[in-house]
């Protein structure tokens, strides 16, 4: 079993999924011969020629368009799209077309499409390289969300995200792509979308996050250990569908809920969490739900002391469920 | 209006362009029933083709059916016809009913969708279709199969980004897609001259790489030619080409349009004298294809197509409600 | 004091803050002559001109943000969405520039800007002229949204919004423009954006609604008073930002709190509220916090029985805070 | 390269010329600077500037400080010193520091803003300027007030749905602003082949009824004269232009590109022949305007403000963690 980083998982997933079926195809700027901005892309030009790693114009509302097209007409299109602070272009693509295209026809056509994301912050990326975009898009039905936080989700659920025969958002957390590592199967596998995943299993606070936020909260649990504190951390994986059960299952284990995300606050992924957990499991509660999440400014600061201000850290998530197991 | 004898030019059967003025009354005949209709309170909606069959039959017949792939927009009763959508079809969507094959009775009228028709499902907000035409047509350039995407919008609508956007990705890729245009004049109550700058839409396709051609969308026979010229071009890897048919609307924008609040009666009615119906008619009994009784013939069979659809759709059952949570995503 | 209808209203917001300052204009599709397709500009155009009732060609994109860069001029547009389903095109002009500009410029520039759209269902709309958009943009820090319920909430939060210095999304129920009529006052009166309202005293469930939903939420209380049901009714008006003081003091009213929205369940505007009422007033409840809202399917049907299924209507809400009271 | 004694005819002054070459120069040194200061670490991100200088200073000259509203693209820096932005601006923006007059250290360098300079706040999402130009112009028109608006954006995000919207909205109301495409050549790594369908994005301006003119970006008296014939027509209320200057990205895309992965050496050395900095410098021997003294004491003080402008933002002070909540919202 090879170490990769999350990126190279990123890679890897399409490469196979390239490999696997010829109607699997990347667009997106930069994608080509620079392998993305990211690198993400990497040697798939190379690999599978200019017909198969498409260069697009700078104009993210045709990437999806024609994405969404080409989905129409049977290919398996994975779109990129540079920055996720990018994808606004695009939103009328995604929200009137790509989500209501097999309801609007009565299942007579449907957009097996991916777009993939790089999201979220701590990069010096400020106001426009930063933002967690996530919530805009879970009002829409039609659409898949994922978020993963490790290699080994990331190739799992890319690889059943261009599988899936309904369009999948795929947001990719950027800080993550180089600094975590972590097993990768060679084999080929996915994993399914709408299951969360226990990270840590505890008894006093349940943590439920995504993205890089489940490693701030890993860090933050390991600390708390030895002040006796317990934590169970929930990595909801997909945001759309949302994993109701298991949120409900870790709102049981312990009867204390922090939700924690780096996006803004407010009209968050944690309002529907929160509520969902208000609705179907409010006597397992044995205080008030917290949230734990960005300040609702309309984006992350590039002055290095704002920007520490605005992420939420290891520290600071320690400090909220210490106050929440001492409740 | 439309030269005599210029059919035949064009490789233009008689049989064909007696066929093409089928389609057209086919196309008229279903609108007006289906204004009747909302009139008298049996449909809530509807948007109209009138005025621009000819463009719309006339661009259909030089596509190949079962091959090429049409993005119509949702005036394009004539164009979806000619593809194979029946009247029955239609009606059952102006009804809303179940067996509506566009959408199960889930949206609109005019916003056609059929995949054994090769008619790609539409929306509501504009010029969305033409990015998807385009991916169509990167889709056969990348599995190289011979066939053009057809897809069509109005004047206004050409001024949304998603034009630009598209016609520059094939320009560039140089895809085999045919955009049509169909100017009838008015953007519901704008005027063209307040939609855009310029004279004529097709004075775009320069800076996009492509030949744009203004052709008279009240003659099908021009239109026709036009888009075979294009679907030439897109075949043979050339790359896509911008069409512009220019008719007038003759009705309301829609049935919840009043249209007097903005243009004048004599304005109508002079447009009208350029009925593309009319102005066919008058062409086939000059070049004797048409006389009164094949002509009442033809009326007798398409009032009878359109009859028996409304009857088939009035009483068509509405899609159960326990379907309402259907199709959001696979399975 | 004239009994005006909804729309009416709208209209007439409009024509007096066109009248008092000369800077406010209005732009949109159809706005013109035609006096906009609901007819809510209806007399603009003959009353004020072309220069100040501006048809534009058909491009929201532009329309936003053509209207932001006139309102960086010092102007104050209104701009007009023909159909809130048709925002998302100008997506990226209301997120990443009109929402940001004050903030990204350190309070330098800014955009005194209102965006009407006319939302909701219930008209034979079908999938794309019966949209409910608003949860999309709650996440989005730096706008302002309003979706109030009454001839008289109208008047005076569009006037408060066109008097606004940031940006304001202001949300007209298109069902309501002619179904509701209310009293008016000529006089020149505004309303504070972000305070709720108390519609109903009551004791035994409070309900928290907005838009339409508040009206079939008032006729259910009817029913229910028979049955000696007392049902608080709080309408939000505001969406961003939220009056949390409104909510949990009507929270305490009765401990029982349902959210009704038109809009889809996920990801709605109800789940932000349940999350405030979890976090911040969880042990003022004696039942899980309900949510009653549209089913989650990508838009509302045109087929007539399909669109009934969908919308909410008093009975449904009726049975629904019977449930709650009864718990 | 710049034809001998070509500025006088264009109603440049000697000393308008020298004025040129102080800015351009003062553009390219605090470019070089802030990528000496990146790659040591002292500041996250750079976006450059190189190659550019000739066609954002000769545009800049022929706008009206204090009157014009520039919405300029980040890389102009050129433009915006003209404009009145400093130098000791620039560097407390690429330290992010709270004295920072485009964002309060809140948004990367080549985020310009500042209202007294009229000088409109940009973002990062390409072309999103594009309509506001538009609307300052509208906002000038409705108030009859003798102005222009100048943006500028690179030929890649000229494939943008906003600059053809813009564009449209300009034309039909015959607006008083202007669009300046900065064709450099590449959208990061993406070669202008694969943006556009056509050689010059300026044969767009016809559809827009707007004259579309493509001028060489490397000779700042060609761009001048450009952007004053536009102004002219603009505030003539003859309606808005569209103009293209072409030249190359002298440096990679920005600080965190590598341009080796995508073009050749050799075609960076060849378009370095054609440097605007370098051409005009030689021009300006030519004219003898300028001798190795008084280009000694041009450099000596373009270096002493850059120095000095990095030494203060070095040493000036972050924003305060407590103003990350500040003007969300008014008040
Ligand atoms: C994005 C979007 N904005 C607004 C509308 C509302 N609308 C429907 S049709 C129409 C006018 C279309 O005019 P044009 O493109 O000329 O086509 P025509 O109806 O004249 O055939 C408008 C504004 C819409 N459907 N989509
Ligand atoms: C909407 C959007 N998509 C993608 C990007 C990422 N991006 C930043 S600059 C750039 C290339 C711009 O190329 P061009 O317009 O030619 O300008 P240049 O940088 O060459 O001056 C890209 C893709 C962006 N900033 N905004
Ligand atoms: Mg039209
Ligand atoms: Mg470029």
């Amino acid at each position: 079993m090879a170490i990769l980083s999350y990126i190279e998982a990123v890679t890897l997933a399409m490469r196979e999924e390239m490999k696997r079926d010829k109607d699997v195809f990347v667009l997106g700027e930069d994608v080509g011969i620079r392998g993305g901005v990211f690198r993400a892309t990497n040697g798939l030009y190379e690999e599978f020629g200019e017909n198969r790693v498409i260069d697009t114009p700078l104009a993210e509302s045709a990437i999806v368009g024609v994405g969404i097209g080409a989905a129409l007409y049977g290919l398996r299109p994975i779109a990129e799209i540079q920055f996720a602070d990018f994808i606004f272009p695009a939103a009328n693509q995604i929200i009137s077309e790509a989500a209501k295209m097999r309801y609007r026809s009565n299942n007579d056509w449907n957009v097996p499409m991916v777009i993939r994301a790089p999201y979220g912050g701590g990069v010096h990326g400020a106001l426009y390289h930063s933002q967690s975009v996530e919530a805009v898009f879970t009002n829409v039905p039609g659409l898949k969300i994922i978020a993963p936080s490790t290699p080994y989700d990331v190739k799992g659920l890319l690889k059943a995200a261009i599988r899936d025969n309904d369009p999948v958002l795929f947001f990719e957390h950027k800080r993550l792509y180089r600094l975590v590592k972590g097993e990768v199967p060679e084999t080929d596998y996915t994993l399914p979308i709408g299951k969360a995943e226990v990270k840590r299993e505890g008894d006093d606070v349940t943590v439920i996050t995504y993205g890089l936020m489940v490693h701030y909260a890993l860090q933050a649990a390991e600390k708390l250990e030895k002040d006796g504190i317990n934590v169970h951390i929930l990595d909801l994986r997909s945001l759309q569908p949302l994993d109701k059960e298991g949120i409900i299952e870790a709102t049981k284990k312990t009867g204390k809920v922090i939700i924690i995300h780096e996006d803004n606050k407010t009209g968050g992924v944690g309002g529907e969490v929160s509520a969902i957990i208000a609705e179907e499991a409010l006597f397992e509660l044995d205080a008030p739900i917290k949230r734990l999440a960005g300040e609702d400014i309309p984006a992350m600061p590039y002055s290095p002391p704002l920007e520490k201000e605005y992420m939420l850290n290891p520290e600071k998530i320690a400090k909220a469920i210490k106050e929440l197991a001492e409740f | 209006m439309i030269p005599v004898n210029s059919h035949q030019s064009l490789g233009l059967q008689d049989k064909d362009v007696l066929n093409m003025y089928y389609y057209m009354l086919l196309a008229r005949k279903v609108d007006e029933r289906m204004w009747l209709l909302n009139r008298s309170g049996k449909i809530p909606f509807v948007i109209s083709c009138q005025g621009q069959e000819a463009a719309q039959v006339g661009a259909a017949f030089a596509l190949i059916k079962g091959e090429d792939y049409i993005l119509p927009y949702y005036r394009d009763v004539g164009v979806v016809l000619v593809f194979g959508m029946t009247p029955r079809d239609l009606m059952l969507s102006a009804y809303a009913k179940a067996e509506d094959p566009n959408s199960g009775g889930r949206q609109m009228p005019g916003h056609f969708g059929n995949k054994k028709l090769k008619t790609v499902s539409g929306s509501s907000p504009v010029t969305t279709q033409v990015p998807h035409a385009v991916g169509i047509a990167l889709g056969a350039k990348i599995k190289q199969e011979r066939l053009v995407a057809f897809t069509t919008f109005g004047e206004g609508s050409s001024n949304q980004g998603d034009f630009h956007e598209g016609a520059n990705f094939a320009g560039v890729h140089k895809l085999p897609v045919i955009f049509m245009v169909e100017n009838n004049k008015y953007a519901i109550s704008v005027p063209v001259k307040k939609q855009l700058p310029v004279d004529s839409v097709a004075v775009r396709g320069a800076g996009y790489g492509m030949p744009g051609v203004s052709v008279d969308g009240n003659n099908p026979f021009e239109v026709y030619a036009a888009v075979r010229a294009a679907r030439e071009r897109a075949i043979n890897g050339e790359g896509p080409t911008l069409l512009e048919a220019v008719m007038y609307r003759l009705v309301p924008h829609s049935s919840d349009d009043d249209d007097r609040a903005y243009r004048t009666r004599e304005e109508v009615e002079e447009a009208k004298k350029r009925d593309p119906i009319f102005l066919l008619e008058r062409y086939l009994y000059d070049v004797d294809l048409l006389d009164d009784k094949k002509h009442q013939e033809i009326l007798d069979k398409v009032m009878k197509e359109v009859n028996e659809a409304t009857e088939y759709a009035e009483h068509a059952p509405y899609p159960d409600i326990k379907t309402i949570m259907d199709h959001v995503y696979e399975g």
